[in-house]
């Protein structure tokens, strides 16, 4: 298994007809998704790379039997469509847009909770790289080809930074479960927590690799919850050594502005907690490869 | 984005919250203006800044007479303002006239996005002046903290506790208690990061005002806030950021000497890291975001050479929605239209690499390329220390 | 509280939403004036009353010229317009006037206090200018309901579904979401218990108008909506409710003849009950409320008396935060104050009951007294067959 | 036992230091409740009838170790001090203010899902006669003297006509386990399926009186509950059937305005659902009086 998704999932494309919609579109049917339908208000009807288009996530839904989401749809809009796709029985979504408003997050996080915990849609991003099982299915902008099919799992705030590490992971012969990007902003659809509580169920996945930065409490919080409930190995690396304090570095999110919030201190909160933390972002393969030996694991797929 | 202080008080006077009676002035002459037009025998001349701490800097003066406002104004104007939250200073453009208050009592007033919450929290502690850092580590229970619960906002009872909190008399509660809720208004409506009123002062009356004002706002949410977003003071901001940010690229000034383009803030984070570790020091961070094409690679080589400081510029880019041949492309434009005065090393990966490194290699021009990202940093600090040597030597 | 037509339209056109040029006016005269203000070849001339319904009831007459109006509106100004909501008719003080639209197709939106869900809905329908209670029963799945989540308001993607349900083109979706956000908002804001817009016209030109528009408010909020509480039309009230409610007494005219006086909304209704079962007719339900002093059971008796239909008077009182001895004592005010020619049956209960039988017992007047609901009802009942009788006979 | 209130709840008075307040205080006080303290924002240190005040509900928890409260705080401000009592530890608040805006108390219900279900504290009312458990605590502004005790329970909307109710089964000799106005508002606190789900696990109740009127869905729910689940007799009343549509009777809440809301049609889904209707409001108590012989039951406390 994968967590999240897999060659099951039933993909909408949310801002399909976009430029940038219609190319992942491209790219994730490339890689075997199962992308069943587009959703662009007022362009029902069409098609788009043979992939049906609805006005409504709420028609694409009843028409496709679609489950899963991911949504390309513009800033000032995209936490409307976060919203419409969780009151449409979408149960994962994917926000890629990068540059929404906090308190629109704020909003969307609490319109989640209108719904009972078992119905209630998971969302990982905005502003991240999505997630891909590998050799299974692809639900973001990530190139898919550098990730190998394995027994690790990733989860990280940045796309590119994670590319870093499936690649550093391929270069040593070890492999992917899954590779979920939580994004970068402040206010994230899923915390590392969130996440890390699904890897610890998976069967398929021996060891997970963190890639946390600077700013926000959501690494020691899934720190406290590796410490008290993982049972798996944990490996992490946290982006922002070299960042000043007071400076937004790159993501909305990227900003010390409480203690506890610097790289330096969330290494060693990480390290009290039982986690190996890679001492650079050039050996995050190296110290996975180190960690599954140290537990007589291979990483290979049974 | 920051805001003046001036600017703060008049967003905040829109909402109903009490402020001294003040006026912005551009030129000395019109801070004398400003004070006859104010009225009283005394004033305070702020100097505007985007930062805090400008009282210990220097930068805020009583005055008795105009001749004394025109005076400290004179002071002011053009001055480079080194405070302890910017270490380079920032240059004071325009100062703020204000009457003086008859402060009984300081309070500490915030509002801010919680994170951890998810929401937004209001913060308060009967010990004003102070900053909040300084308060969250000597004394901790002194601050008290609400959360705002998203489908109701800021509830009477939550103001109401919070003024008791902050020991405000009987008489005070429902005035302080309309006061946060009207800066809670002016937090939601405004999309503001932050807000903050240090020292909130009860006056001798026993009225509450807003004696200093900060406020930040969400750059995200600027597309629906144009009033906000009219009040930017490009003076007060990085020449270096504000350069790069016109040009849709995300930038933040350094003080080492390697120059770095990268995409995606995480591996930019993590190739500054590396920079470090490797003993060099970077002298940006520069994200050229996704899909960039060669045209965008051309504008970050721009904007990372108008630095003087950049010995050495290195080009780390992991593409994803990026395409290695673009930015090779990029690359050899640069070269091509640009004086590239210093050493270039590259690495590429991900997508198109191949295209991109032939693309390269085919230009037969000056560049280090690197495979992996440790081997980029390293080539990038060796080189910067070439460079050094060959300047100071 | 309801508003007309006129004001509801006023109001909507505040928040954005498209509604057909208008006036109103309070004769014939200024009717005319209004038209050739407005300008255009032909207006509607709509009766103002607080029904629905007027249409059919000759309240809406369609004029091609100033002449025409002004004959319209002085056939309608004073007249009694019955409808099928109002069988007792209400009087047309003010007129509409209003240019014609052409009509493409005609649509129904409402936006309700959902009882259920405890929350706002939102109601559309494609076959608009029917009753919803019509469309209700006729074809239940041409409503569409959409239930707002207080947290977050009427959402974008809410108002975008509710247009495609409606049949509404591509071309007109953003529009109509607008319109629709743009009414929750005025229902949201204005603190209303219903908004209609019934019908919401597409116009020729593919365009979204509120042709008909009917707005009602929570009487609870009216202290905080001062704007609203000036619509109030007192021309349109019973004159019996608005006395009362003047006085602080809930009313209700009934159309019967046994007057009551009664304490809470409930034992009231149950009393009429028991009336209507003994085999009489109430003719009101006035409720004196909690804590009731003599004074408000003597304006109570002065307003049920101010009803000539009134045959008998039923006093009900199960005191709990009342007491039996001030109402005793306002009825044996009454009798020496007021003229009461009617039989008056007193039935007490609760709170300090000995007392006041014991005050009703002393004052030797005509009063018939009972000792349960049951019995109260039965002896009121036998008093106005006989005063029937008598009248008749 | 009995439902909501014992002799064990530790009283709060919201707005104690009004008129009605401060007379409803007396007589709670002199029915033997235990009231423990008030809260009016302003005046905390004072003391009304031996009571002391606090300014805040937190405080007034934290000094008195509170667990109920009453709500006579004016209707612009009565939503508020709700919310309060729910931030604050209360389980149980009981709003007596009429003429709350009925968008408030919306906003009231929503602010209550705030807190987890184990946490969240029950409210009833407003427009209410509040509860009593005979014999033992009143949280309510009823003549206590008409309540007898005994093991019948009433869940009423509005308060006169439960005096009418309690009066006629005293006047059988017949007694009350708790008294429960629920309120003539148009959405309230509680509702009858709320109340009638704890009679049905309380042990001391034998039988059920359910005084509804016109208006509102809420007695066709509690139908269902009782026909789903009850396992006790209900007996009911259904105010209103004099009142002529589309008018409303007194409560913001007694008013036709749906199909299933007149006295009639209540009365068809509340026999349907087993419930016995008294035939006319002077025989509620016979009609509990005829149950309770027809189950075999005395109606006498054991």
């Amino acid at each position: 298994m994968a967590i999240l998704l897999t060659e099951e999932s039933r993909v909408l494309v949310q801002g399909i007809t976009g430029r940038i919609g219609q190319f992942h579109t491209e790219e994730m049917l490339a890689y075997g998704t199962q992308v069943v339908g587009g959703v662009t208000p007022g362009k029902g009807g069409e098609t788009v790379l043979g992939v049906p288009v609805f006005d409504t996530v709420k028609d694409a839904v009843a028409q496709t039997g679609a489950n899963a989401s991911i949504v390309f749809v513009p800033p000032p809009f995209a936490a409307d469509a976060i919203m419409e796709a969780a009151d449409s029985g979408i149960r994962y979504c994917v926000c890629i847009t990068d540059g929404i408003p906090t308190q629109d997050m704020m909003r969307v996080k609490r319109y989640l909770l209108r719904y009972p915990a078992a119905d209630r849609m998971r969302l990982t991003g905005p502003n991240c790289a999505g997630t891909i099982s590998p050799g299974r299915a692809m639900l973001g902008i990530m190139p898919g080809h550098i990730y190998q099919p394995g027994r690790i799992g990733i989860i990280g705030r940045s796309g590119t930074l994670g590319y870093e590490a499936a690649a550093q992971l391929k270069a040593l012969g070890l492999g992917v479960s899954t590779s979920v990007g939580i994004g970068g902003d402040p206010v994230n659809g899923s915390s590392f927590r969130d996440i890390l509580e699904l890897f610890a169920q998976d069967s398929a996945t021996d060891v997970v690799v963190m890639i946390g930065e600077i700013g926000g409490p959501q690494e020691a919080e899934g720190a406290r919850f590796v410490a008290e409930h993982m049972g798996k190995p944990v490996v992490a690396y946290i982006a922002g050594l070299a960042a000043p304090k007071g400076r937004k570095m790159g993501h909305a999110g990227a900003i010390v502005s409480a203690a506890g919030e610097s790289a330096q201190e969330k290494v060693e909160i990480l390290t009290a907690a039982g986690i190996t933390v890679a001492e650079n972002p050039s050996v995050m393969g190296a110290t996975v490869a180190q960690v599954l030996t140290s537990h007589g694991l291979t990483g290979a797929v049974a | 984005m920051d805001i003046h202080e001036y600017q703060a008080k008049e967003l905040l006077a829109g909402y109903g919250i009490p402020v001294p009676r003040g006026g912005v002035a551009y030129s000395p002459e019109q801070a004398a203006y400003r004070c006859t037009a104010i009225g009283g025998s005394a004033w305070v001349v702020k100097a505007q800044i985007h930062s805090g701490g400008r009282g210990e800097a220097g930068g805020v003066k009583i005055c008795h007479s105009d001749h004394e406002v025109e005076d400290a104004a004179n002071g002011l104007f053009g001055k480079r303002l080194v405070t302890r939250q910017v270490p380079a200073g920032k240059c004071v453009y325009r100062v703020f006239v204000e009457e003086t208050v008859d402060i009984k009592q300081e309070l500490y007033f915030a509002i801010v996005l919680d994170r951890a919450a998810e929401t937004i929290s209001v913060i308060g502690s009967a010990q004003g002046g102070m900053e909040i850092e300084e308060l969250a580590e000597s004394d901790p229970d002194a601050l008290v903290r609400v959360t705002v619960e998203p489908a109701v906002g800021f509830l009477e009872f939550q103001a109401r506790e919070l003024a008791f909190a902050l020991g405000l008399a009987p008489s005070q509660i429902a005035k302080s208690s309309q006061l946060f809720r009207a800066a809670y208004r002016a937090f939601r409506d405004l999309d503001a990061a932050l807000l903050e009123i240090n020292p909130l002062a009860v006056t001798a009356e026993g009225d509450l005002v807003a004696l200093d004002a900060k406020m930040s706002f969400d750059d995200n949410a600027l597309f629906r806030r144009p009033d906000v977003a009219e009040l930017r003071d490009r003076s007060q901001e990085d020449p270096r950021e504000s350069h790069a940010a016109d040009r849709g690229l995300a930038y933040v000034g350094l003080d080492g000497d390697i120059g770095c383009m990268i995409n995606g803030a995480g591996l930019a984070m993590a190739t500054l890291d590396m920079i470090k570790i490797s003993g060099g020091e970077p002298a940006n961070f520069l994200d050229i975001g996704g899909g960039a094409s060669p045209e965008r690679v051309l504008k970050a080589f721009r904007a990372v050479l108008r630095d003087e400081k950049v010995k050495v510029l290195l080009v780390n880019i992991f593409a994803g929605i990026n395409r290695c041949d673009w930015v090779a492309q990029g690359i050899v434009d640069a070269f091509d239209q640009l004086d590239v005065a210093v050493p270039v090393v590259v690495r590429l990966a991900g997508t198109h690499v191949d295209e991109g490194q032939r693309i390269i290699r085919d230009s037969r021009l000056p560049i280090v390329t690197a495979d992996t990202l440790a081997e980029a940093a390293e080539q990038a600090v060796a080189s910067a220390a070439v460079a050094r040597r060959t300047t100071t030597g």
